[in-house]
C-alpha cells in the first residue's frame, strides 16, 4: 500500500500502462506540461500536445484508436465536449455497430469536471448524465485515488470508448491550477476524504460498471458518484448521530449503470435518494428511478442535483450544486413521508 | 506506373457496379438515401490504385467506387445496400457507413469527418505503419466544415501523412458551394501550411501524376498534401435528386416544385410581385443550372478515357469491358439468388 | 378549418408569423430550396443559404438573437447538431442566466429528426432527451399538423430558445427527400393520421409546455410524442378490441415536460407506458419516471425506446425503433403484472 | 482622430482597474480563475474607441478592457468579480460572462465563439443598424477552433461587417501556439476571402489607423476584416499562473514542479536518462521562454505609450494619472464600503 493523492493516481496508473502497452498515448491541450511526469518519461512521441480543436483531436482519437493505438484524449474540461460531440455520439460510440461488431474503438476521453471553486457555467459543468444517454458510450467518475487508477487501467483495457471524467474537487492539480493558484485565502467546500488515499502497490483494474457500497445502512440509500459521495457521507454522519442508518452506494461508473446494486440497496433501505451533481432533468436521477420502477422495487425516491446554469458567485454557486443542506433536508423529507411506495 | 488500361477496368466496374445499385434502388430493394459515386471514378482511380498494403481510406457519403477499387468484395457490399445480414457490416451500416478492418477503410456520413478521423488514421501509421498514409476524400461542400479545417492545421502542425482530396462538385445537396464559401480553396488550404494543387478530376491522365508526386511528398515524410479535384455527380446529389427529377419527369415532377411557388408568388402582402418573380426565377434558374452541369459528358471521367482507348484498340476495349460486365452481372445474379433462397 | 400536410402547416404558420414580425429570419444549409415558398415571399434576405458550418450558424444564431431578430436557424437533422452543440450547451442556454437574466435569446432551432425509412444511425436519430438535459432549453416535438403550426408560432414569440423537432415520418416533403425520391415502390410504417390534417384558419399558438391527450382512458397511460403517437394509437385499439382502455399522452413539449398532464394520467390508470424513439437510457423515459416517483404516484412503469445505434437494414431498424409489436408486449406485461406499486 | 492624451487616459485607467482586481483576487475575495486583459490595454484601446454607438463587441476571457474603456461601469465589473447581487451580471457571470446588453457587449468563456456570436451579431446590424459592426477578439489559440474558422467563413460569404481581431500573445495556457500551428495566420485568413494585415499590439500609434482602414472597409459594406495584433500577457495566463509563479517564488513553487519530474527522471524503464533529461529541459525551457517573453517591459503598451507622453508633457502627465488613481481609488473603496455595509 502507498499513499497519493487522486491526480498522482490517475497519472500514476497511467503510466505505469503505458510502460507496458505501447499502443497508449496521450494527447490533448497542454498535456506536455499537464502531465509533465509522464512526458518526461515518455515525450513528445506518446505525449502530444494539441492545438485547440477539441473536434479535430477527439475525431483523430476515434481514427487512431482504429487503426491500432490506444489514444487518452484529454478535454481539458466537459464543458468543452460540446464543440467535440461529434466525435463522440457518431463516430466513437458508433463505429463498432456500424461495422457490424468487426472494429471497435478502443479510446479513452479524460476530462475534469465538476463545479464549487468559482469558475462560472462553462467550466462547472459534470454532463455525465448527458454522455451517458448515448448507447455505445462508458462513463466512469472515481471517488478516491485507487478507484481513479483502477478504472484507468480499466478504461484503457476496455476495448470500446470510455469517457474518463476527473472531478476537479478531487484533484490538487486542477485545484491548484484553476482555484487557489498560490493563494492559501480561498476558502470553500473540499471532499478531502477523496483527494488522498491508498492505493495498491501494484495498479489493478477496478471493474467498469460496478457501484461500490461505502457505507452500509439500513434506513435510507444515497447514490452518488465524483465528489457528491462525500457529500452523502457528512450528510450520512449527520444522520447517525439522529440514529438514522444511511447506506452510501458510490456508482464509480455511470454507464453502463450498477443497476444490481442499486436495486439491492433500494430493497434494503426502501429509500433512495439521489445526489447529482449533473443537471437533474433527463439524466442520471431519472435513469436511477427508471430501473426502480422497471424493477417493481418499492421504494421512496428524492433527489439532489444541479437544477440551472451554475452561478459565479460563490453563495449561488453553493446552492445550485448539490450541498449538504440541501441532501439533508431531502434525506429528513424522505424519512418522514415514506411515500405510498414504501414496503408496509 | 500509369496504365490506362488497367485503370479504366476499374473504374468500368465501378461504374457498372454502381449502376446495377441505382437499378435495385430504383426498383425498391434499397431503402432510404442512396449517394453514388458516379462521376467520381477518375478521383477513386487515380488515387487508390496508387496505394499500398496498409494505407487507410476515409471515405465520405460516396465510399463505393474507393471500395470497389481497393478490392472490396462486390458481393458484400450489395449484400450490405440490401440491407443483409451478410452484407459488408452485417446489414447494420447500409451505404453511408462502410467499414472494412481489413482494407483500414472507414465512411462517415457526417460532412468533415473524414478529415480528422484521417488525421487519426495518420497518427498512428506514423508510430506503428510507418510509409503508410491515410486518405481523407470530401466534397467541395465539406470546406467550409470547422473539422476539417481544423484537421488541415493539425495535419500540418504534426506533419502528419495525410493525402487531402477535396472533390469538387461545385455542389452541395441544392446550394452552389461557390455562393456560400468565401476566397479560394487552394488559397485556404495553403494557409494552413499544406501544399495544395488542383487538377480536373475527370481526367485520370492529368490526376494520376499529381498523386503520385503528393503520395512521394508524403511518404517521404514531408507532411500532409491537398488535391483539389473537380468532379460532376451525374446523377446528381443522390438517386432521384428532386433537382434531376425535374428535368427527367418534367410532367410529374413540376407540379410539385412549382406549385408551392406560384401559391407564394400569389399571395397577399406587402411585397412586390416582381420581387417574388425574380426569387422565384433565381431558384429556377439554380435548378436549370444544376440539371444542366450534371448532364456534361465530356466531365464524365469513364466515357472520357473510354473514348481515348477506344481510339487506341477497340477490340480490346470490347473485350475488356464484356469481361467485366459478365463479373458484375455475375455478382448481382449471385447475390440475387442468395437471396432468394434465403427468404424462401 | 383547412387541411394541410405536416411540413405545409410548419411553413405556413412560419410565413404568416414572418409577415407580422420582420425581425424573423429563417438560415440554414440549402434553405432557398427546401423552404422555396418562404423563400419566393421573403427572399435571400430573410432566408439564408448557409455553407455546411452548423457551429458557425447555430452560434451566429445565437448572436443574432441577442442583436435583436429572431432566426429560426435550421440544422437539417438533429443528428448533426452535434457538431454545434457548443452553441446550444454553452450558449444560447447559458446567455439569460450569464447576464443575470437581462439578455435573452428567442431562438428556435429547427431539425428533422426520427428514423423508420433506412437512413442507417448518424441520420435517424431523435435526441430529444439528450437536448431537454440541458436547462435553459425548450425542446418541442410536434405530431400533427395544427400542433406543428402552433407550436412553431409559439417558439417564435417564447423568447427563449426553442429546439423545434420535425419529425421525418410525419413530413412529406422530407420523406419525398428522403426516403421515396420519385419511388413509389418503397414500403414501410408511417404515423398516417399525423401527416395531414385540419389546421385553424388562422394560426394561433400551441401552449409550450402542455401536453395533450390524443384518447382518453383507464386501464393504462401511453407517454409518446411525435409518430410514436401514433404506434401506440394502434396498440391501443388493438388493446380496445380486447377490452382494454389506453389513454394516450402526445408531449408536444418535451421540455419543460408537462409533469401535471403525466401525473394526472398516471393517477388515474395506475400504469404508465413511456414509448420513446429517442434512446432510452438517461433520458425522456428516465425523467418520467423521476417525475412519478418524486410524486408519489402509485403506478406500474414500463418503457419502449431505442436502445442502441440504430441500424441501416430495414428488419434489424423497425425491430431497434420502437415498434408496435413491443409496444403491445410491453402493455401487455404492464397490465399482467400490476407490481408492487399499483393502488390497490 | 488619434488623441493619444485621450487614448492613455483610457488605457492607463483599465491598467489601473485591472491592478485593482489583482489586488482583490490575491486577497482570496475573487474566487476561481483570473484572466486578466493586462497588456493588450493598445488593442482594446485602438479598437473600442473607434467604435460608434451601436456596434458590438464579442468578448473572450478577457474582456474588462473592453468593458472599462467602453464606459460600462467599473463599479458593476467590480462587483460582478466579488460575485455581488449587484454586479453587472447580479453576480451570475463572473469574469468569463460578462454582459451589457446597453453596450452590445457579450462575452464567452469558450475558446473561439466569438468569431461566429459576432457574425450573428453583424447579421443583425445589417437589417436592424446598417453601418454598424460587430467585433470579435479572440486569441492565437482561438485561430484553431473550427467554429471561428467556420465563421471567418460566413463573415466572407455574408460579407459580414464583422471586425476579427487576433490578440497574439505567442502563447494558449502553456502551449506555444507556433508549435501547434501550421502555416501563416495572416495567410490563413486571406484564405477564406479576408483581408487579413498586421500591426504590434503594443503599439497604439500603430493600431490606430490601422483599425480605422478596418471600420471603414467594413462600414463601406466591404465586409469582414481581420487583424492581427501581438501583444504580451504580462500576468501570464492567469493571475497566479503557475510558470510566472515558479519565478516570482522560486523556493515555494519550484518544488512543486520539479520533484514530479525528477521522479520521473529517476524511474526504473528501458527508457535512456539521457533520453528524459533532454525531455526534462524541454519543459524547463518552455517555462523560461514563458517567464521570460511576458516580462518584456518594451512591449508593455501602458509604459510605452506613458514615456512618450512624459517626454511630451511631464506635469499634464502625472495630472492625468493622478486623476485617474483618485477615480480607480474611489470606485474601489465605495465598493467596499459597501459590500462591509451589505454584510453588516
Ligand atoms: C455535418 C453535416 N451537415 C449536413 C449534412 C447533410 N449533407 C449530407 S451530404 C451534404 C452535402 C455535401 O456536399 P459536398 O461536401 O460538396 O459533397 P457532395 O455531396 O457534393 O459529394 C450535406 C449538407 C451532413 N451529412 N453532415
Ligand atoms: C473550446 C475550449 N477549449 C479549451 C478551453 C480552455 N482554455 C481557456 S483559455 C485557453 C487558451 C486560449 O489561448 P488564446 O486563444 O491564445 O488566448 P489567450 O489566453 O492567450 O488570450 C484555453 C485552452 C476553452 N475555454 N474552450
Ligand atoms: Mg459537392
Ligand atoms: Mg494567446
Amino acid at each position: 500500500m502507498k499513499r497519493m493523492t487522486f491526480a498522482e493516481a490517475i497519472d500514476d496508473a497511467l503510466l505505469s500502462a503505458m510502460e507496458e502497452d505501447e499502443r497508449i498515448i496521450v494527447l490533448g491541450e497542454d498535456v506536455p506540461m499537464l502531465r509533465a511526469r509522464i512526458f518526461a518519461r515518455f515525450g513528445k512521441e506518446r505525449v502530444l500536445g494539441t492545438p485547440i480543436s477539441e473536434a479535430a483531436f477527439l475525431t483523430a482519437g476515434v481514427g487512431a484508436a482504429m487503426a491500432g493505438l490506444i489514444p487518452v484524449v484529454e478535454i481539458m474540461m466537459v464543458d468543452f465536449i460540446a464543440v467535440a460531440a461529434d466525435a463522440l455520439l457518431n463516430h466513437a460510440a458508433k463505429v463498432e455497430a456500424f461495422s457490424g461488431g468487426n472494429w471497435k474503438v478502443p479510446l479513452v476521453v479524460r476530462t475534469a469536471c465538476g463545479g464549487g471553486y468559482g469558475d462560472g457555467g462553462q467550466h462547472e459543468q459534470s454532463l455525465w448524465g448527458w454522455l451517458s444517454h448515448i448507447p455505445g458510450l462508458a462513463v466512469v467518475v472515481p471517488s478516491n485515488p485507487a478507484d481513479a487508477g483502477g478504472l484507468m487501467l480499466a478504461a484503457l483495457r476496455y476495448g470500446a470508448p470510455v469517457v474518463y471524467m476527473e472531478h476537479k474537487l478531487l484533484s490538487e492539480s486542477w485545484l491548484d491550477f484553476l482555484a487557489f493558484a498560490g493563494r492559501d485565502n480561498i476558502h470553500f467546500w473540499l471532499p478531502e476524504e477523496g483527494m488522498k488515499g491508498d492505493v495498491p502497490d501494484v495498479w489493478e483494474p477496478v471493474p467498469i460498471g460496478k457501484a461500490r457500497t461505502v457505507k452500509k445502512g439500513t434506513d435510507l440509500s444515497f447514490i452518488a458518484a465524483g465528489a457528491d459521495v462525500y457529500r452523502c457521507l457528512e450528510v450520512a454522519r449527520q444522520l447517525e448521530k439522529e440514529g438514522v442508518s444511511a447506506e452510501i452506494l458510490d456508482l464509480r461508473t455511470i454507464s453502463p449503470l450498477d443497476v444490481e446494486s442499486i436495486v439491492t440497496s433500494a430493497q434494503k433501505t426502501g429509500r433512495i435518494l439521489v445526489v447529482d451533481e449533473d443537471y437533474k432533468r433527463f439524466g442520471l436521477s431519472g435513469e436511477i428511478a427508471a430501473v426502480l420502477h422497471e424493477r417493481n422495487v418499492p421504494c421512496a425516491y428524492r433527489r439532489v442535483c444541479t437544477e440551472e446554469t451554475i452561478p459565479y458567485a460563490h453563495n449561488l454557486e453553493r446552492e445550485t450544486l448539490p450541498n449538504c443542506q440541501r441532501i439533508l433536508q431531502a434525506a429528513r423529507e424522505l424519512l418522514e413521508n415514506e411515500g405510498p411506495n414504501r414496503h408496509p | 506506373m500509369m496504365d490506362l488500361w488497367h485503370i479504366y477496368t476499374h473504374m468500368f466496374r465501378s461504374r457498372l457496379f454502381e449502376e446495377a445499385v441505382a437499378r435495385a434502388w430504383q426498383a425498391g430493394r434499397i431503402m432510404g438515401e442512396m449517394h453514388s459515386s458516379i462521376g467520381e471514378e477518375a478521383i477513386a482511380a487515380a488515387t487508390v490504385l496508387q496505394l499500398k498494403e496498409g494505407d487507410a481510406m476515409l471515405l465520405d457519403h460516396r465510399g463505393t467506387a474507393p471500395l470497389v477499387i481497393r478490392g472490396v468484395d462486390m458481393a458484400l457490399l450489395y449484400r450490405e445496400f440490401l440491407g443483409h445480414p451478410d452484407g459488408l457490416c452485417g446489414g447494420k451500416g447500409g451505404h453511408m457507413h462502410l467499414f472494412s478492418r481489413p482494407h483500414l477503410a472507414a465512411s462517415s456520413g457526417i460532412v468533415g469527418a473524414t478529415g480528422p478521423l484521417a488525421a487519426g488514421f495518420a497518427l498512428a501509421a506514423k508510430r506503428l505503419r510507418p510509409g503508410n498514409v491515410a486518405l481523407a476524400y470530401f466534397g467541395d461542400g465539406a470546406m467550409n466544415q470547422g473539422m476539417l479545417l481544423e484537421s488541415f492545421n493539425l495535419a500540418a502542425a504534426w506533419k502528419l501523412p495525410v493525402l487531402f482530396i477535396c472533390k469538387d462538385s461545385h455542389w452541395a445537396i441544392t446550394t452552389e458551394t461557390e455562393q456560400v464559401t468565401g476566397g479560394n480553396l487552394i488559397e485556404r488550404v495553403r494557409g494552413f501550411g499544406i501544399p495544395a494543387e488542383y487538377a480536373e478530376g475527370w481526367d485520370v491522365e492529368r490526376l494520376w501524376p499529381l498523386v503520385q508526386k503528393a503520395l512521394v511528398h508524403i511518404r517521404d515524410g514531408k507532411g500532409p498534401f491537398f488535391i483539389h479535384a473537380t468532379c460532376v455527380h451525374l446523377e446528381g446529389h443522390f438517386l432521384g435528386d428532386p433537382l434531376i427529377r425535374v428535368f427527367r419527369h418534367p410532367l410529374k415532377e413540376a407540379r410539385k416544385l412549382t406549385s408551392p411557388l406560384l401559391a407564394a408568388l400569389s399571395l397577399k402582402s406587402s411585397d412586390s410581385v416582381s420581387h417574388r418573380k425574380e426569387r422565384l426565377e433565381y431558384l429556377l434558374k439554380t435548378i436549370g443550372k444544376a440539371a444542366k452541369q450534371r448532364r456534361e459528358d465530356d466531365k464524365d471521367p469513364v466515357k472520357r478515357l473510354r473514348k481515348k482507348l477506344l481510339a487506341e484498340n477497340k477490340n480490346r476495349l470490347k473485350e475488356v469491358e464484356q469481361q467485366i460486365r459478365t463479373e458484375i452481372d455475375h455478382i448481382i445474379s449471385q447475390v440475387e439468388r442468395y437471396e432468394k433462397e434465403a427468404k424462401r
